[in-house]
Order: C-alpha cells, then sequence, then structure tokens
C-alpha cells in the first residue's frame, strides 16, 4: 500500500488514488497530422522505464485533482515532481 | 514427570486439564503446550514430513520446526506451534502428519525407502504414467494438518494506525528504544508477540544493574504507561513490513471480547525492528531425534516454565553463549556430562564457566552422531581432525548451539539485503532502505548491554531526527553476560546419518550436496531443489546452516553465497483476520435505489447491473416461469405501459461556457447547437476508437447542461472527462458535477405512457407537446420534476427525474395511476429484449472492445468534419489500414423457437460445429421476442454488414441452428414509435 | 456486547456544492457574506451554514434545508458571468453522525487516513469502506459527520452494525 | 544426457548419489552463435530447446542475467489453461496443454502436470454471457469447457459451501477438465537440462547490456561476459521486456505490473480443481501437490519492477475465499510474493518480429507460465525461419499497427 503525496490532501493511501500512467503520454495536438506508426506509438507504447518515472494520479477519494509524481519503479519512492508539466 | 518442584513463572495453583492425542495430561497456567507436553514426558510430539521420522520439541519459540499439532473441538486449526501456544483448559490437541499414531506411523517405512528418495528425486521418476497416477498417492501423504472441521464462528477486525515511531518487540533492546524516544514525546507504539513483555529475558536469569532483568522490564512498562505519548500492545506480532513504512501486525484476543484477532496496519515515520534472534542448529548426523534441543530454548524451558527436558546433557556448541546456560541446567538437576565444542581453542570466559562447574571441555570436536530413536540414548563424539577423543557418551538429552540468527525478515521484506558479519557468523541487517532501524540482537548485537545502549541511542536519534528535543541519559547498564565468540563450524561428518538442515521440509547435508553436485549453483536454486528453508518455519533457524554448507561446499564466501529471499508474513496469519470483517454483504457494496426496497419485496429477482448496483432482473408473478414473465413485461411495453428504475444511470452536471467544446471533443456528433431544453444522443470512444459509452446529453441553461450515461459506464466516463479537463485540456472551462446519486429517475414507457402519467397528475398537454429529446420542468403532485422524453425500449417513453428522496412516493404514484392501465414494471432481462428487437447497440455487450462505431451500425453518430474528437484517429486507422471488420448484425434462425445461447459462435452452414471450422463471429445477445413470436439474435459476424441474407451456423453448447444474416433491427426500423 | 459508538443518520439538511475558479471564488464569498476558506482540510463556521473546503476549487455549503433553495438561487445565477457552478447535493449524499468515546475505533476500521491530524472543525475527504467519504470532524475522536454518495447508504448502514460490534461469521457462512 | 528413471534412481543410491551427472554444463560463453536468447526462463530455455529439436541450430546461446528460472517461471501460481475468448488465443493456449502433457516424457524430467480441471464460477449474467462466449469459441477449437451446476459443483468440491448471504450468490460454474498445475520450477530446469544436452550453451549470470545493431540488422549482444555476436537475437525477458526492447531502440505496447501469488501452509488435500472466483477480485486458488493453497488475484494497478505487491490485493481475495470456502479461515497464509507481468495492451501475448532485422521478442501476455511449451514452440519457429508460426500469425506487433488487437483484458482496462 504506497502512500501518495497529494499536493492537496497530504499522504494518502494509494487505494484512494487511481494511477493515470505516464506522463510524457500526451495526447498529439493534430492527431489527423500523425502517422500511424506515431499514432499507435502514443496509443499503446509505453516506455515502462525500470527507475524513476513520472506519472499521472488522481486523486479519486479525495480532492478528485490530477497530479504528477516522480516514482521509482523499482524501489517505490516518490518524490512530488520536481518541476510543472504543461 | 519432569516439573521441577519450584520455579517458573507458571502458576502451579491454577492446573489446567488438555488432551493429546486422545490422552490427558495436566498443566499449569502460564504454561505452553510444548512445557506441558515435556513435563509430562512427553517426548515424540510429532513426525516429519518426508521421512516420518520422530520428532519432539526443538525450541521454545516462534523458530519451532518439529512441534506443529493440530487443534481440535472448538480451535479447530491446522499446523500450530505447540512452543508459542498457551495452554487453556480442554485444549485438545494432535500430533500431524502420522497414521495410525504418532508413536506407530505407517509412513515410516519412507525411512527404509530414504536411499530412493534423494532431494528432488521426483523430477527423476513417475513419468511412465501421467503424473495424476502418482499425484493421488504423493499428495496424499503430502501436506501436513487438516482443514479445520468446524465453521469459524469468530470476528475479525482490520484497522488503520499512525504513529511517529513503531517500535517491534519489547525485549531488552525495543524495550530501551521506546524508554528513549518516549521522553521526546513522539507518538511510540510497542507491539511484542508474546503475553508479557521482556523478550528473551522472560526465559533468562539476567541480572540488570544488580537486579533480575524482568524487575527492569517492570520498572520501564510502568514509566510507559504514564506516558500518554505511548501505547504498547502484547500478544501482536509484525508479520509483514511494506512499502512507506507501513507494518502490518496481528493481535490475538484483545479488550475488546469479541474481537478473536485484530489485523493492524500501522503507518510510521519511523520503524524500530527490535524481533531479537533466535539460536541455530548445529548440523550432524541424527540431529533430529526427540531430545535434541537447542540449548537457550532448554535454560527457557527450566526458567519460564520450571520444565526439565532431561537429566543428563551434552552440550555441543561452537560458541561461548551456549556456557552462560549451563549453570542454569545444573542448578535444574540436569547433570552436564560433557561440552562437545568444536571451536580448536575455546575462549577463556567459557572455559572459566566450564572449569567452575566442573565440566570437561572436549575442544575441536564434534558430534558425529546421536542413537536412540524416539528418545536420545547416547552421542558419538570424535575429533574434528582425524579419529583423536572417538567416544560415546550416553545422555537423553542434547543441548546443541551453532550460534545465533538475529530476525532480519522484518527488514528483509522491507525491501533490505542482508549482509553477512563474518565475526558473528550470521547475516545482519543491510543498509535501510526505507526509514528503519534494526536494534539489539536483531541488529546483531547479542549482549544484553549492547542491546540496551543500542536500543536508547537509537532512540535518541530517532527523537532528534523527527525534531524532538532530547533530554539527557545514562546509557550505561551492568549486566552480566559475557563476550560473544562464535565459529562458523559446517564440516562434512562420518556420514552415519541424516544430518538435517531443514528439520520441518526433512533436508539433509546430503541433499544439499547432491543438488551442487548436479550443478544447482544459485542458493535460490539450491533453496528449491532441495526444499531447504521452505518450510512452515521459513527457515528462521535452518537457513545460515545451508549457505555456511552451500559456501564451505563450493567454496566460496557466505556473503558471495547470500541469502534468499525473505517472504512475507514473518509468521503465518490466519486468513480469517487478514480477510477481517468484510464478508457476505460487505464484500463489495451493493449500491441501491429509492426503489430497490420495493422492488425486493415485490417479488423482482435481482442481478447485477454494473457498478454495484443489482437491479430487477424480472418480476416474476407467482408461478410464472423466466421466460412468461418477459414476455408479459416485454409485450405489456409494446402494447400498453411500463415502468421501470432508471435511478443507477449515471447523471453528471456540466457547467461552463466550454461545455460545447468539451462535449464536441469527447462524443462523436457535433454539440455546437444544442438549444435549451434540448437533448442529444451522444456517443464517447476510447481513443483507440473502441465505444466506451453512450447516453443522451441535455441542454439545461445556457452554461449548465446535464449528461446521462451507462450504469456501469458511469465512473469510467466521469473519470474520462475529469483526465481531460485537468491533464490535456486545462485550458476548458467547465466543472463537472456527479450527481447520480441526487436524483431518483422513474421511466415510463409504452404506448399509454401519457395516459398513466397525466393520470398521475402531470400537465396534459406539456405530455403532448413534448418532442423526442426534449427535456422539460414541471410538478408532478407537488414534486418538482425533470421530464425527458428518451426511449431505451423503442417506445414512448418519459424519464421523470425527481428528488431522491421523493422517488418512492413518485413510483407508488405512478404504479397507483397506471393500474388501470395494467402499468407492469420491467426488469433488465427485458429491456434486453427490447432492446434487441429494436437493434440498439450495447457499448458494453456488441462493443466488444473491438468494435467501431462503423462495426456498430453508428456510423450515423459520427462527424468526420469535426477537426478532432477522441478516437477520430483511430478510426481513420481503422479505416485506412483495418482490414476486414466485424459488424453487429442481425440472426434470423430458422427455428422460430431456436434457444440460443449468448455466446455461441457462428460458423460457416456447412461446416461441423466442432474441429476447426472457421470461426466468423458470436452471437452477442439473443432472445425470444414475443412481439414477433420468434428467436432474434444480434452477432458480430466477420464482414457482416455486407452478407445480409447470407445463411450461417450459430454452434453452441446446447444446439446447432441455422440463421438467416439480416439487419440489426427487428422492430420498427424507422423509430416511429418512439417519437409518436 | 460492542463499541460504545452510535450511529444516526443526519435527517434534513442543506448541502449545496460549490465549484469556482480563483476570481469567482471572491465572487461566491461577497455573495454569501463570508470568504471562502481555502486551506486544506479547513472550514468556516457561520451562525446559518458552514462552508467546508474540499479542494482548491471545490466546497460545501451546509446549512439547513429551509435554506437551501434561497442559498442556491443566489448562488446559482453568478455562473452566468463567473466560472463557477453552484449545485445542490443534500440528495445526492447520505450523512451519519458518528458519536461516542469508540468513534475513533469505529471509523480507523474504515479510513486509512491519521485521525490525529484532523481537529474538530476541520472536514477532509477520503476512501471510507469501499466507497468513499466526505467527513466532518465535529469534535475529535468522539464526532465526526460523515457523507458517501447515497446510493451506498444502505451499505454503509450494514458496515456500522459491523464494525461496532464484529460480524459472526457463522452467520453467514 | 543419462537416462532418469526409477531404476536410474535405484542405481544411484547403491553409491549414495554421488555419481549423479550434472543436469547441465555451465559453458564459457563463446565468440559467436546462430541465435541468442535473452532470458534464461521457461520461455527462453524453450525456445532454445526448440530450435535445437524442431530446427536442428544448436549453435545457441541462453544468456541469463541471474539464476535459471529465477524470474516469473519460478513465481507464479502453476496453472496451465485455455479458456481464452478470442480464436487467436485458443487454439495457442490448447498447444501449449498438448505440450505439457508430453513434455515430461520428451524431456525426461518430470513436470509433474497434473490434470486437475478449473471452474470458473458464474455470479451474474454478464460473467455467464463472457462464459458462454468463451465456451462456445472453445468448443470450435475442440478445447473442452462445460456448465456445471451448483449441484455438480458440490459434488466435485466437496468443500464448496458459499455462504448463505453472499453478495454475488454462485449461480453455477463453467469447467476446463483439462485445466492443468504443473511444477513451475521443473519446466526451466527440463527445458535446460533438454537444451544443454542438444548442444546449447546455457549461461547464468550473463547479464545483457547492450543490443549491437548495424545497418537496421542486430549483429549481437553486449554482456557483462564480453560481446558476443549473432545474427539473430530473442528476447524472452517477462518482467523486463521495455528494458532490453529499449536496448534495441523500441518501444513496446507493454506495462509491467506486479502479480502477486501466495500460499497456505500445506494441509491434506482438500481440493483437487483449480477454482476461480471470478465475479468479485478475479481471485483464483488451487492446491499443490505439497499441500498447500495457492492463490492469486490480477495485478496491482500500477507499473512496477519491485517483485512486490500491496497487502489490499490479498485482504480482498482472502474474503472471496473465505465467501466459498469458509472452514478455510483458521489456515494460515505462509507466503507471499510477485512476479513482474510484461501487460500487453491487450492482454494476449506478443510473438514477434521487430523493425529492427534479427531482432525478435516473446513478451509473455496475462500471465507466461500457461503459454510457456507454446510459446517457445513458435518462437523458435520464427527465429528460425524468419516467419510466424501459423498459431501466431496474429499476435505480433503489426496488431497494434493496425488496431486488430486481440483482446482479452489487458493495460486498455486502465486507459
Amino acid at each position: 500500500m504506497l502512500l501518495i503525496p497529494c499536493p492537496w490532501c497530504g499522504q494518502r493511501n494509494e487505494d484512494e488514488f487511481m494511477c493515470g500512467g505516464e506522463s510524457a503520454r500526451v495526447r498529439p495536438d493534430d492527431p489527423a497530422s500523425t502517422t500511424d506508426a506515431q499514432w499507435s506509438d502514443y496509443l499503446y507504447n509505453s516506455t515502462n522505464h525500470k527507475g524513476v518515472v513520472r506519472e499521472w494520479w488522481w486523486h479519486v477519494n479525495g480532492c478528485t485533482k490530477w497530479f504528477v509524481i516522480d516514482r521509482d519503479t523499482v524501489t517505490h519512492a516518490i518524490q512530488p515532481a520536481s518541476e510543472e508539466i504543461s | 514427570m519432569s516439573r521441577l518442584s519450584s520455579g517458573g513463572a507458571i502458576d502451579r495453583r491454577q492446573v489446567i486439564n488438555f488432551r493429546f492425542n486422545g490422552t490427558s495430561y495436566t498443566g499449569f497456567k502460564g504454561d505452553t503446550l510444548a512445557s506441558a507436553l515435556l513435563a509430562n514426558g512427553v517426548r515424540v510430539v510429532g513426525r516429519s514430513f518426508k521421512y516420518h521420522r520422530p520428532r519432539g520439541v526443538v525450541s521454545c519459540g516462534i523458530e519451532e520446526t518439529n512441534a506443529l499439532v493440530q487443534l481440535r473441538s472448538d480451535l479447530d486449526q491446522p499446523n500450530i506451534r505447540a512452543t508459542v501456544l498457551p495452554l487453556v483448559e480442554g485444549l485438545e490437541a494432535e500430533s500431524i502428519n502420522c497414521w495410525p499414531s504418532v508413536n506407530f506411523d505407517v509412513g515410516a517405512i519412507n525411512g527404509w525407502l530414504a536411499p530412493l528418495f534423494p532431494a528432488g528425486f521426483y523430477y527423476k521418476t513417475f513419468m511412465a504414467k501421467p503424473w495424476d497416477f502418482y499425484s493421488r498417492f504423493i499428495r496424499r501423504v503430502a501436506g501436513l494438518g487438516q482443514v479445520p472441521k468446524v465453521a469459524d464462528t469468530n470476528s475479525y477486525e482490520r484497522v488503520h494506525h499512525h504513529v511517529d515511531v513503531l517500535v517491534i518487540g519489547a525485549g531488552p533492546a525495543g524495550l530501551s528504544t521506546t524508554l528513549a524516544v518516549a521522553r521526546t514525546g513522539a507518538r511510540v507504539l510497542l507491539i511484542d508477540d508474546q503475553s508479557d513483555p521482556g523478550g528473551d529475558l522472560l526465559f533468562d536469569t539476567a541480572i540488570i544493574d544488580q537486579k533480575p532483568a524482568l524487575e527492569w522490564v517492570k520498572e520501564s512498562i510502568e514509566t510507559l504507561a504514564q506516558l500518554d505519548n505511548v501505547s504498547r500492545l502484547q500478544n501482536t506480532i509484525a508479520t509483514g513490513y511494506y512499502d512507506h513504512n507501513l507494518v502490518i501486525a496481528v493481535q490475538t484476543s484483545p479488550d475488546e471480547s469479541w474481537i478473536r484477532e485484530r489485523l493492524w496496519h500501522i503507518r510510521a515515520k519511523q520503524v524500530v525492528v527490535a524481533t531479537g534472534a533466535v539460536e541455530r542448529p548445529m548440523v550432524f548426523a541424527n540431529n533430529d531425534r526427540p531430545g535434541v534441543m537447542l540449548c537457550a530454548s532448554v535454560a527457557g524451558y527450566i526458567t519460564r516454565f520450571g520444565v526439565q527436558p532431561g537429566k543428563r546433557c551434552v552440550l555441543f556448541t561452537n560458541n561461548s553463549r551456549a556456557y552462560e546456560y549451563l549453570s542454569v541446567l545444573q542448578e535444574a538437576g540436569i547433570k552436564v556430562v560433557e561440552i562437545v565444542d568444536c571451536r580448536e581453542s575455546v575462549d577463556d570466559d567459557s572455559l572459566k564457566i566450564a572449569q567452575l562447574l566442573n565440566i570437561p571441555v572436549v575442544a575441536g570436536s564434534h558430534v558425529v552422531n546421536v542413537s536412540g530413536k524416539k528418545m536420545v540414548r547416547s552421542v558419538t563424539v570424535r575429533s574434528i581432525n582425524g579419529d583423536a577423543n572417538l567416544h560415546t557418551v550416553s545422555c537423553d538429552l542434547v543441548c546443541h548451539s551453532g550460534g545465533w540468527n538475529p530476525l532480519v525478515h522484518l527488514q528483509s521484506h522491507s525491501g533490505a539485503k542482508p549482509v553477512y558479519d563474518s565475526e558473528n557468523v550470521t547475516f545482519i541487517p543491510g543498509k535501510p532502505i526505507q526509514s528503519e532501524r534494526s536494534v539489539g540482537a536483531s541488529n546483531g548485537r547479542f549482549l544484553l548491554s549492547q542491546c540496551i545502549t543500542d536500543g536508547l541511542e537509537t532512540g535518541q536519534k530517532i527523537g532528534v531526527e523527527l525534531g524532538y528535543e532530547f533530554p539527557e541519559i545514562s546509557f550505561e547498564k551492568q549486566t552480566n553476560d559475557v563476550n560473544y565468540a562464535v565459529e562458523g563450524f559446517w564440516a562434512e561428518d562420518d556420514n552415519t546419518g541424516k544430518a538435517f538442515v531443514d528439520y520441518q521440509n526433512d533436508v539433509t547435508r546430503a541433499d544439499l550436496a547432491l543438488a551442487m553436485r548436479e550443478n544447482f549453483q544459485s542458493i535460490e536454486h539450491i533453496k528449491r531443489y532441495t526444499t531447504a528453508g521452505m518450510a512452515t518455519d521459513q527457515g528462521k533457524m535452518g537457513n545460515p546452516n545451508v549457505i555456511g554448507i552451500v559456501a564451505q561446499m563450493s567454496g566460496t564466501s557466505m556473503t558471495a553465497t547470500g541469502t534468499t529471499t525473505y517472504r512475507p508474513p514473518f509468521q503465518p496469519v490466519s486468513f480469517g483476520v487478514i480477510g477481517g470483517m468484510e464478508r457476505g454483504a460487505l464484500i463489495i457494496p451493493a449500491r441501491t435505489t429509492p426503489i430497490t426496497e420495493w422492488n425486493i419485496s415485490h417479488g423482482a429477482a435481482m442481478n447485477e447491473a454494473g457498478a454495484n448496483f443489482r437491479r430487477p432482473f424480472y418480476y416474476p408473478k407467482s408461478g410464472e416461469s423466466m421466460q412468461d414473465a418477459m414476455n408479459r413485461e416485454a409485450l405489456a411495453t409494446r402494447n400498453g405501459c411500463a415502468i421501470y428504475d432508471a435511478t443507477p444511470l449515471g447523471k453528471f452536471e456540466l457547467h461552463g461556457e466550454d461545455v460545447p467544446e468539451l462535449l464536441n471533443r469527447v462524443y462523436t456528433n457535433s454539440f455546437s447547437d444544442l438549444p435549451i431544453g434540448q437533448g442529444r444522443f451522444g456517443l464517447m470512444l476510447r481513443e483507440d476508437g473502441r465505444l466506451m459509452d453512450d447516453g443522451v446529453t441535455f441542454r439545461i441553461d445556457d452554461n449548465h447542461y446535464l449528461m446521462s450515461c451507462g450504469t456501469g459506464a458511469a465512473p469510467v466516463v466521469l473519470g474520462h472527462m475529469e483526465r481531460l479537463l485537468q491533464t490535456e485540456w486545462q485550458d476548458l472551462k467547465v466543472y463537472l458535477i456527479n450527481v447520480s446519486a441526487g436524483w431518483a429517475n422513474v421511466c415510463v414507457c409504452g404506448p399509454l405512457a401519457r395516459e398513466v402519467l397525466s393520470g398521475a397528475g402531470m400537465d396534459r398537454e406539456l405530455l403532448d407537446s413534448m418532442k423526442f429529446m426534449q427535456i422539460k420542468t414541471t410538478k408532478v403532485a407537488g414534486f418538482d420534476v425533470r421530464v425527458a422524453r428518451v426511449s431505451y425500449t423503442g417506445e414512448l417513453s418519459f424519464e421523470i427525474n425527481v428528488r431522491r428522496r421523493d422517488g418512492l412516493q413518485l413510483w407508488e404514484l405512478f404504479m397507483q395511476a397506471g393500474k388501470q392501465h395494467d402499468i407492469t414494471p420491467i426488469g433488465s432481462e427485458t429491456s434486453g429484449v427490447l432492446r434487441i428487437e429494436k437493434g440498439f447497440v450495447s457499448p458494453g455487450i456488441e462493443g466488444d472492445n473491438i468494435t467501431n462505431p462503423y462495426d456498430a451500425g453508428l456510423g450515423w453518430v459520427i462527424d468526420m468534419n469535426k477537426p478532432d474528437f477522441i478516437g477520430k484517429r483511430s478510426l481513420q486507422r481503422d479505416l485506412n489500414i483495418g482490414g476486414e471488420r466485424q459488424h453487429v448484425v442481425g440472426l434470423l434462425p430458422d427455428d422460430h423457437n431456436a434457444k440460443i445461447a449468448d455466446g455461441s459462435a457462428l460458423v460457416p452452414v456447412q461446416a461441423p460445429t466442432s474441429g476447426n471450422p472457421e470461426f466468423q463471429g458470436h452471437v452477442t445477445a439473443a432472445c425470444y421476442s414475443p412481439t414477433l413470436e420468434r428467436t432474434i439474435a444480434l452477432a458480430l459476424l466477420k464482414n457482416g454488414k455486407n452478407r445480409h441474407g447470407e445463411n450461417i451456423r450459430i454452434s453452441g453448447l446446447e444446439g446447432s441452428f441455422t440463421a438467416t444474416v439480416t439487419k440489426p433491427v427487428f422492430y420498427d426500423p424507422r423509430g416511429e414509435k418512439m417519437r409518436a | 456486547m460492542s463499541y460504545e459508538a452510535k450511529i444516526v443518520p443526519i435527517e434534513r439538511y442543506g448541502l449545496i456544492n460549490i465549484r469556482a475558479d480563483f476570481s469567482a471564488q471572491r465572487v461566491i464569498g461577497e455573495s454569501l457574506g463570508h470568504e471562502l476558506p481555502v486551506t486544506a482540510h479547513t472550514a468556516v463556521h457561520t451562525e446559518n451554514f458552514s462552508v467546508l473546503c474540499f479542494s482548491e476549487d471545490q466546497w460545501w455549503v451546509r446549512c439547513n434545508l429551509e435554506q437551501e433553495t434561497d442559498l442556491f438561487n443566489q448562488l446559482y445565477d453568478l455562473n452566468k458571468h463567473n466560472h463557477c457552478a453552484a449545485t445542490i447535493i443534500s440528495d445526492h449524499f447520505s450523512g451519519f453522525s458518528l458519536i461516542g468515546t469508540d468513534a475513533r475505533k469505529v471509523l480507523r476500521q474504515g479510513v486509512s487516513i491519521d485521525l490525529d491530524d484532523y481537529a474538530s472543525g476541520q472536514c477532509t475527504r477520503s476512501g471510507f469502506a469501499r466507497c468513499g467519504a466526505s467527513i466532518q470532524i465535529v469534535e475529535q475522536y468522539f464526532h465526526y459527520d460523515l457523507f458517501v454518495e447515497s446510493s451506498y447508504a444502505s451499505y454503509v448502514n450494514l458496515w456500522f452494525d459491523a464494525a461496532r460490534k464484529g460480524v459472526q461469521n457463522s452467520q453467514s457462512g | 544426457m543419462s537416462h532418469f528413471s526409477i531404476f536410474s534412481l535405484a542405481r544411484n543410491a547403491l553409491t549414495g548419489h554421488k555419481n549423479w551427472e550434472k543436469m547441465w554444463r555451465s559453458p564459457d560463453p563463446k565468440k559467436e552463435y546462430d541465435v541468442v536468447i535473452i532470458g534464461g526462463g521457461g520461455h527462453g530455455l524453450g525456445a532454445a530447446y526448440y530450435l535445437a529439436k524442431d530446427h536442428g541450430i544448436t549453435n545457441v546461446a541462453v544468456v541469463e542475467k541471474g539464476w535459471l528460472g529465477g524470474g516469473n517461471t519460478g513465481r507464479n501460481t502453476m496453472t496451465v489453461r485455455s479458456n481464452f475468448l478470442r480464436e487467436d488465443s485458443v487454439p495457442f493456449h490448447e498447444l501449449s496443454i498438448d505440450l505439457y502433457h508430453q513434455l515430461s516424457k520428451d524431456l525426461n524430467y518430470n513436470l509433474m502436470v497434473s490434470k486437475r480441471g478449473m471452474i470458473t464460477f458464474i455470479q451474474s449474467s454478464a460473467v455467464n454471457r463472457i462464459a458462454m462466449q468463451m465456451a462456445n469459441t472453445m468448443h470450435i477449437y475442440g478445447a473442452e469447457y462445460r456448465m456445471l451446476s451448483l449441484p455438480e459443483i458440490k459434488q466435485r468440491v466437496p468443500i464448496f459451501s458459499p455462504s448463505e448471504n453472499m453478495r454475488l450468490p454462485i449461480l453455477g460454474g463453467v469447467y476446463q477438465p483439462r485445466a492443468s498445475m504443473v511444477r513451475h520450477d521443473a519446466v526451466a530446469w527440463g527445458f535446460a537440462r533438454g537444451a544443454d544436452s542438444r548442444g546449447v550453451d546455457i549461461i547464468q549470470n550473463c547479464e545483457v547490456s547492450g543490443i549491437r545493431r548495424e545497418s537496421g540488422a542486430v549483429t549481437g549482444v553486449e554482456t557483462n561476459r564480453g560481446f558476443i555476436k549473432a545474427k539473430k537475437v530473442g528476447m524472452a525477458v517477462a518482467g523486463h521486456g521495455s528494458v532490453v526492447a529499449n536496448m534495441a531502440g523500441l518501444r513496446l505496447p507493454i506495462v509491467t505490473q506486479p502479480l502477486q501469488a501466495w500460499v497456505s501452509e500445506p494441509i491434506k488435500p482438500v481440493l483437487n480443481e483449480i477454482v476461480v472466483i471470478r465475479s468479485y477480485y478475479g481471485t483464483y486458488l488451487m492446491q499443490s501437490d505439497k499441500g498447500e493453497i495457492v492463490i492469486g488475484q490480477g495485478c496491482d494497478p500500477y507499473a512496477s519492477y519491485a517483485q512486490r505487491g500491496t497487502f489490499s490485493i490479498i485482504e480482498d481475495a482472502t474474503n472471496a475465499m473465505l465467501e466459498v470456502f469458509p472452514s478455510f479461515s483458521r489456515l494460515k497464509l505462509l507466503r507471499h510474493w510477485a512476479g513482474m507481468l510484461d501487460m500487453p495492451f491487450d492482454g494476449s501475448p506478443i510473438i514477434s518480429k521487430t523493425d529492427v532485422d534479427g531482432f525478435y521478442v516473446d513478451v509473455a501476455g496475462s500471465g507466461g507460465f500457461k503459454t510457456t511449451p507454446a510459446a517457445a514452440k513458435t518462437f523458435a519457429h520464427l527465429i528460425a525461419r524468419n516467419e510466424s508460426h501459423p498459431l501466431t500469425e496474429n499476435l505480433g506487433l503489426s496488431r497494434f499497427q493496425n488496431g486488430r488487437l486481440v483482446q482479452e483484458g489487458g493495460v486498455s482496462a486502465n486507459r
């Protein structure tokens, strides 16, 4: 049971949240101009990095805010994301 | 009897009666089952797993591997450690894994066949026939105890708790830590697995500052009891250490009498592991004979329980600590005839003790065999280098001590890796990964004085780290222990018998050698091949011996050999307490509407409707079959009037100037021009172009919309939009508010719907004027309602939304008003029939994560001219390179009464029904349509859109039918009825 | 045998959900005659109503049922010129008061938050017994008001009953 | 390779078991191989075995960063089954069961394949519909799968006694008689011994740190034991698919998630079948030959390489289990652990060529143990011939380009 640092509510158990996956997965500005390969990469592929990953979490059973954290997928150590992500 | 005439922390005035293997015995309050059995002279308490060798009690704590019993009567439970089982009146226990009795066990024949059963023998044989043939026999002899015969009537509880500092273990180190941290004012919780604090001091005769150590314990506890910031739990064992400093602990018999066990989820800023150490056995031939016991445990039985486990003893050791117990043994009248010490040069402290007690020390030697089967009769001793000193000593007790194993398990759960401490010949905690510290014996500090100092110093550091002031305290405590000196000893012996490294799984030194001979090199491999360390004690005693022997045989270091990973739990945990109270109705919530109770009391058959709602399936009248009920309900809807509870549908308010833009982006069609008071059907896709949900969104006011969606899809849809708004489209000004439960939604439908509603007092003019997809606010019988004209049945249909609190009244009002029209409540199974007749695609059924809206015949809802919407790019991909697709089609079976199961497969009409015919698709939903008086079905069929009119075979387990492929709509194809 | 705590359904109350961006907050505050609380887990309590802050742009106005409509009407129209939304949610949620010396021992079975962190008068939203709850701390450790989505209310009643006095598993088995 | 049998055991008993041969060699890596397989688990060792046996390619190295079978091969719940929804899934999993049932003899190594049968409870009409779809797809492909009534379940599983006030009452079940349990470690060891005896070099403690390519084609792998040249490199590294693929400059449609499993203390046999309580949390349980009740459930819902999971999964599963088997309440949890699942977007295996010539990937999907022999055999076919085995034509990476996914419930549910 991870302890997720919600920027609004503070540290809460992971079962109050939903993990939204890698924040690097950003919807293309103009999907129509992507190639099939680029679109497929956006839709299905992930970096799935072993180590620190910046990812989205949703505090669904709390303030209902989406936010990003940096989580180590090996140690599970978590830091609030060091800088704003657009 | 082996009970001493005095001594021990037992209450001799309270006699306790118990039964073991059918014989009645007595013990005293304060006994464990093991101490009471030893006191009664019971030596053989169980049989081993593989060879069924007689086994006796070997330890006095949680590390016990042999004395496992099955409890009977009310307490029925398998595999209970007798060494930690408090004796209670009427307790009934049996040995496990033996038949017909522990003293005469047929399975012992395995002992004779043992040469055929080396480690991993089963990988090499039993291949002539299928394994099932052999496994029937093998399974029967495997396993330990039996599943309880009586139902568990106990209550369990699960709680969450937060502290600044959690100290695990109330032995000298844990107590000292707690004393130190407590002074800072930090919130401290001290948990301990025994009924009384003190840890090993309970089994010891140690002295602290010239007083018995237990007095220091008592004083410490009294000090802690004064402090508000300290709490303490006895009978509470930490079983696992998880991410982010979460420790799970099990408390037995808490104060609340109705609770048997409580599972604590303890989140701590700092965790202190003070779980102590356990004594390690020596590995020698027949080291498993009853009467071969760990040295400190023998002393423990004497000190704590006043039990004398033998009369004539040989001590076999490699360390100084064992000598400290000699005086306890001697004072209890046990004659220690000889000390066999495998160290060439025994340390002076040890020699002094032996001299004082006048016990001969045979140094540089080892025990090479034990004779006696159900009880030790003698041991054979020989010098390590050669045959010098070869002699036999008669005895009925062998105390052995191979050094001490810190209980690094919890630390290991936390992600840390134990490291080898060559001085102490053992594995000690490695660098902490979480906010954790190990103290005392679990940190490799085996002396009492070290434990106390380590605890106090650690407590101080933690206090400072947590930002508290720390008062000066003295760390000096005078204790009576001597320096700990140990040498690793895993020499090969004479091969005179089985030398066990894992008692419970019957793993011997020879098994380890065989594994290595066959080129199993990794310690994990050796563990798995031999099963060493995989028994219910999980190698607490034996693992370092396995590592030592493997290192020695392979000529590498202990460090290079490494440990296997310790997995939680530290001690086995009952499933009852893991589950807590979440049984029956509490396992997952059952969500209700204001009409749920009415439905149940009116005999509705209930079924899951998604998102944990239960809804009426159908409403059988007395004696009516399911099919008859559905037919009646469906016909009422088509020809008269019906009513159903649509409350579980999702309802979201959308506010803000950018709502139309949001809708344009999440729906496939356009919402730019929706007038106030009007609704529009919308189709929502996932980004991969697959169906997510469909529903109607109404415009209530300028910047105010109301979206409805499917019951099961509601949380998904809300999450989908909330995510997009907060991550991708932060510039859109939209607020989403879930109001799903705030409104009761009663749907009245059928050609007579207007009659019913106006009969209930609704404005007839308004009803007549309302067009399909309109929403109006009005009053019925004093209730403010929102009326929406939408249809999921294909009939004229009104959804009446009212505040939840008034839902049931409104429902009953309509039922009353509809009586003269024979208003009929309908269930979801009937709704299913109506939707199949209409060919309404269900995103959760026809939309099977593969179907796209074109496949589903929903192309008319898609506006590909919009610049973008979620899923658009993927639809383009499907059109460009998606190849042949499966389409939603209708099926008309030639047999009008065909009973077709949902999920039946579709194959070419000529094909055989099994054995690789060409798979063409499957039936998604089939029913008997009472309106059409025939069976109809919706299906997903490869290229189905272009195959209308073809014949196909429906292949189901129950039968096979030919059918004609049609358009997926069987009733009112133009939708005239619902627009009427 | 059970914990010393009782569960009382909160009967008639008004509840209005407020969403508002930074500039709309001020407008709403002016309309209410009281600034909205903007610190996590805080609430303001006036004679007529309380305002509970659940997020940087989410509040609840808890009032008497009689005031609900008026307050709502007053706030609803602000969305014409501001990015905000007022919604009546007194039916969407069902309230329970958990009161007694053992209230904490009951609640800690259902929430994983640190109850020491939440003082009397504060509020928070958290996971609770597989459904989630908005919690108002009326008196720390002894009196909590919990609001759950109404569709969970009957389940939550069962839950409280079991948490108070345990479940005899034999009855379910 | 010496032949294993009761006679060889007896013969060796006479010499105190001191003359057993090594089960496999520990060779140093050669400079070059025809094929290098990365990953010494069941899939990788099996692929090497079938390369040698089916295709006569024996100049093969299997490089393993740790010890054989130390990944998911040794961390699963030992279950083999073929109850799937899609036409591309069922025959593939059927092949796996077929192969498993003959492997002990083929390998002369007892994998302890026991046919237990799997019962999946039906607790709602929605599950019933899916079960029927599965049953009928399977029926087409000759895989037996049939419905069981409550009394039939009770008859097969006498200890089954669902509580009377179950939140989701059990309406019946579906039964796959051929679902089996297999001794997991033995699969790795058996394949290793078989491959080794055919000349395959199995190199343990050999970690790959790079995949060398020239003009879009693989030329070999960098390892901590030096560069190993090979024109064909196959990846079978459950739990590290993205890490290794990344060395070849590729991103995969997978997320690595923990999948937990746990066992009770061993008890005498009470449960022959594998039981799936699908509707609460997707809990499944069975009893091993050793007597432990082996239990599992779905993945933890986020990416992790930590080989441990959250305890709440065990709590949920326990409740589900106790609803059906109340007498297990006083049994005890003995040990729990997690494997790392490379979960594809659609949950189905990926056995595929890649954009890098000569670099092939085998990603196991939602539980790779059950597919081990089929994946190994088809992967060997792909590597040997540079074309897909007929059974895995639709299981390649191209499905993520054209959107023709083989949906068995994967990551997509989370997105």
